[in-house]
């Protein structure tokens, strides 16, 4: 395993001094591992609270600051935090007017998310609404499994939504956005390596070098099937298609994100982003605005993720609306 | 020298040897989880039974329910992901049912383990088949409360249970899992044992180590 | 090899394709594999101009825009590109106030540039200034060889030297000012792997799994010398020694970089952030701002480096000036 | 079917034939390039002398300096990194030197080479045992000009100049580098031949080839 740490143990912790270092923007509370805002959430300002195992930088805590997320808690590689610290930043986070947990579908995710708010409205009677982001095209959505992953559709909710709670919606009209930006994007990724979690020492899967794994997530989970490496061309329809298969994106205008893994460099990134293009104009989708680069990794894999967004007007005008984090910023 | 009932003490050596048994197969259960999930079952249980561990041997409880609810917490506030609410609320529950005693014995400790299933299942929905921690704990619930039946005391109890859930555990390998990571799997899940039933297997191996020593 | 690319020929038109697909506010001459800003230079302001080998993105072409460069040429991967595509940027760029080129030290973009200076000098009299930035403190400086190499120092100097043209400062003074920043800054990088240059098809270089090198550049050429892998402590020192041996950065306010070489995740150059940050304050060296990130890459090299800036109070300054490019924004 | 002078087709066949020689050792240059610097040697000279061949093929020229001169430029314009500006003004200062002609014998040829290599220096300022195509080409012409004194033809000097080409070449192996990304490597640049003075020596080949068939 070569990786640039001081011990596997020590991952987290060490990262999260690196990014109390940096950032003099954002505070970290290093015992409860919460990532938030040195600025406290002004006075009927609904808070927005992400979370999930590490592993997936620059999210949740590269999206912390104006625009986006209030408090973002980090849990070990790959691991989802635990309720206490959701509650922690659920208290550091809340001005009053509620707060919302954006959680990506994963089994450990959600219970402890859950768990969280059930502990957050015992014990302080903080309004906790909750939005389970399940985008994830390679799984199959159904009743009787663990359903559909979230993945990158997270990053462009945590901003959309991020913007409405800056412009002052409450809790109620910020949840129900939260849910329609969910219900209104899909995403599918591929990996050319497996990644290597730092606990476990070695690369999670073995992948042949002649070969790519097609529908993995963002946890070194083995993909949907594997099959013979292909140019990028090939690979960008196995990205597109099924996500155009699952969801209707003509008629609306669309934001398109093409997201490396972490192990993939920018010049392969916009290599990728030129073939998805080239797809959607081809099926009648109108790309309006895009993000090229790493927003959801999966530590050191290669490999990338396509999100598509299906935006509405209102969608449209708060991912224009100024952002001001280490991961995204623009307009201030 | 085996044991009718189980003690206090006997319920902090069974934790204490439920961390040794996540320690000494770590990385055999991050090895199962990463054929099917994403490598961190060892370390999720070692880091969580560590704390235990630390937390019990800190603060000595003197009944049953107090013990148990605070191995529970712990679990919960340390392990993250999956396993931790799982587990934690397995613990919280068996406290909860077990009461401010400092004794259980085989019906008394069966009734615990089975309101912990309980609260598993009510966190996780997790139904027999679905490739979980389930299908080690429910067979050796059964096997349990059969035992318990026939008169079993805890030592006959744990040993039938273990067996159960080991054979439970083996029969997850060909399953398709339909709940947790694995189901995102599919098809390709199939082939593997779950992780969960592999700790949760380990955990019966604990008990039946610490009560027929 | 494994890499999301169509062809390894066909690389550089189709990572220029994916540009110009994503963003609007650029216009790409793919004749000459010129990226330069949609609107015109402003009558007056100095043009800057870089460009180099491909392969370093968002280097050069992600740092064109407000504030930062008016054009940048792209070569093949890992080659200068050639005076004719420079030409062709410094007439598409020039405003009548001249040009600056902004130069990496390496024999093949020093000779590229010098010719295209020539060139541009005799066929359409624009005045051409150049600055050759060589911070590379890995490589000893010295007239007998082809002296130190450019790397992290070009980043900041090119947003500094932006921020100064956008300012309406004339050709003479932006020259000075990026001779005085490239005196003022030292960088030195190492890597855990290789990178694979496409056409090449293999990794330039074969790494054990328990060793690394220290001291590499941009290109996937072997480091100063090879040595068992450390921690992220130990690698910090190796980085951060030399360069504080070679220039004293007390007293002034430092800017440092904690750059990515393109396959190291966000987490770990956290982590490397951190022990660098420790370094410097045990050293006296009082860090006002900083980069966490990938600015600079070698491909799909794992691996970081470290740059270090003594700013004076203008290139602070200038510094905090606003920039709107797809590599570095703030302000805007 | 040796050639006391060389003729514009016979220019152009050495041309042609040095694009085919590059392009049968890229691998090896570039492995070579990989060793001390970038590996792109290879692939940077097979893009220029194709983009040289397909040119010359497109626009015929009339004289040696005009053909010389388009080489020259078309280098300069499709290569890039060190070797574009290197090899781009050997041929644009050969060209001036050759003049208008359509044939050049020994004397002339060997001059114009000696302007290229003039070229080389102005642009690159290497010296002998830098390292660098210099310690191919300047050997080559030194006994190119040797072969000529005692009344060599163009066959017979393309022949002792390669032999001292190949000599130099072999000669950079322990060399310490100077110039170029190769100095980078400090002492661990020693051990390894330049990939420049191979694709020199190269050209050497392709003239020896071309006059001596
Ligand atoms: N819904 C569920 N009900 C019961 N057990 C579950 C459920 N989901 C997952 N599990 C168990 O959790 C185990 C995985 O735990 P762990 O790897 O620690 O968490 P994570 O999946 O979050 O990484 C699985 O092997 C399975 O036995
Ligand atoms: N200053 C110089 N003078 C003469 N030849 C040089 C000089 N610098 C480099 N070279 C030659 O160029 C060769 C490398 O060419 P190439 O790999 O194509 O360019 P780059 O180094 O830009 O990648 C070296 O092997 C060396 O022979
Ligand atoms: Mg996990
Ligand atoms: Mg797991
Ligand atoms: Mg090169
Ligand atoms: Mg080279």
């Amino acid at each position: 395993m070569k990786k640039l740490i001081n011990t596997p143990e020590s991952v987290l912790a060490d990262a999260l001094a690196g990014i109390d270092a940096a950032h003099p923007e954002l505070k970290v509370d290093h015992v409860n591992r919460v990532i938030y805002r040195a600025e406290p959430t002004r006075a009927g300002k609904v808070a927005l609270i992400s979370g999930g195992g590490s592993g997936h930088e620059p999210l949740h805590g590269g999206f912390v600051g104006f625009g986006m997320l209030d408090a973002a808690c980090a849990g070990e590689v790959f691991t989802s935090p635990t309720p206490d610290q959701m509650q922690e930043a659920t208290k550091v986070a809340d001005s009053g007017a509620g707060v919302l947990h954006i959680v990506k579908n994963y089994t450990g995710d959600v219970m402890n998310f859950e768990m969280a708010a059930e502990m957050a409205e015992a014990e302080t009677g903080v309004k906790v609404a909750s939005v389970v982001v399940n985008d994830d095209v390679a799984v199959q959505d159904s009743l009787f499994t663990a359903g559909r992953r979230g993945v990158g559709l997270t990053v462009l909710l945590e901003k959309i939504v991020g913007a409405a709670a800056e412009e002052g919606q409450d809790l109620a009209a910020v949840t129900a956005l939260a849910h329609r930006v969910n219900d209104s994007g899909r995403s599918m990724g591929m990996a050319l390596t497996s990644c290597t979690v730092p606990a476990a020492g070695k690369p999670t899967f073995d992948l042949p070098d002649d070969m790519m794994e097609i529908g993995v997530g963002i946890h070194g989970e083995p993909g949907r099937h594997r099959e013979k490496l292909a140019d990028a061309a090939s690979i960008a329809k196995q990205l597109v298609d099924p996500i155009l298969a699952d969801m209707d994106f003509t008629g609306s205008p669309a934001i398109v994100m093409m997201n490396g893994m972490g192990g993939t460099p920018q010049i392969e990134l916009y290599i990728m982003y030129n073939e998805v293009a080239k797809l959607l104009k081809a099926a009648g989708v109108e790309v309006v605005r895009n993000l090229v680069g790493d927003y959801i990794t999966s530590l050191d894999m290669a490999g990338c993720s396509v999100t598509i967004l299906k935006a509405d007007d209102e969608m449209l005008k708060l991912w224009d609306a100024p952002v001001n984090t280490a991961g995204l910023r623009w307009g201030v | 020298m085996s044991t009718s009932t189980i003690s206090l003490d006997q319920l902090i050596a069974w934790l204490s040897r439920f961390r040794d048994l996540v320690t000494e197969k770590q990385s055999y259960l991050t090895e199962l989880d990463s054929a099917i999930g994403d490598a961190d079952h060892g370390s999720n249980m070692v880091r969580g039974m560590n704390a235990v561990v630390e937390k019990i041997g800190a603060e000595p409880a003197t009944a049953a329910d107090a013990l148990l609810k605070s191995v529970g917490m712990t679990l919960v506030t340390s392990v993250g992901g999956a396993s931790g609410p799982l587990y934690g609320t397995l613990f919280l529950r068996m406290g909860v049912n077990a009461g401010p005693v400092t004794e259980l014995d085989a019906a008394a400790l069966g009734a615990a383990l089975r309101a912990g299933l309980e609260g598993v299942v009510a966190r996780g929905k997790a139904e027999a088949g679905d490739k979980t921690m389930f299908d080690a704990i429910a067979p050796a619930l059964d096997a349990w409360d059969a035992a318990v039946a026939d008169g079993a005391d805890v030592a006959a109890a744990a040993s039938v249970a273990l067996a159960a859930a080991d054979k439970g555990r083996l029969a997850t390998e060909p399953l398709v899992a339909r709940k947790g990571r694995a189901s995102y799997l599919g098809e390709r899940s199939a082939g593997h044992i779950d992780p969960g039933a592999t700790s949760s297997t380990l955990l019966f191996q604990a008990l039946d180590d610490t009560v027929s020593s």
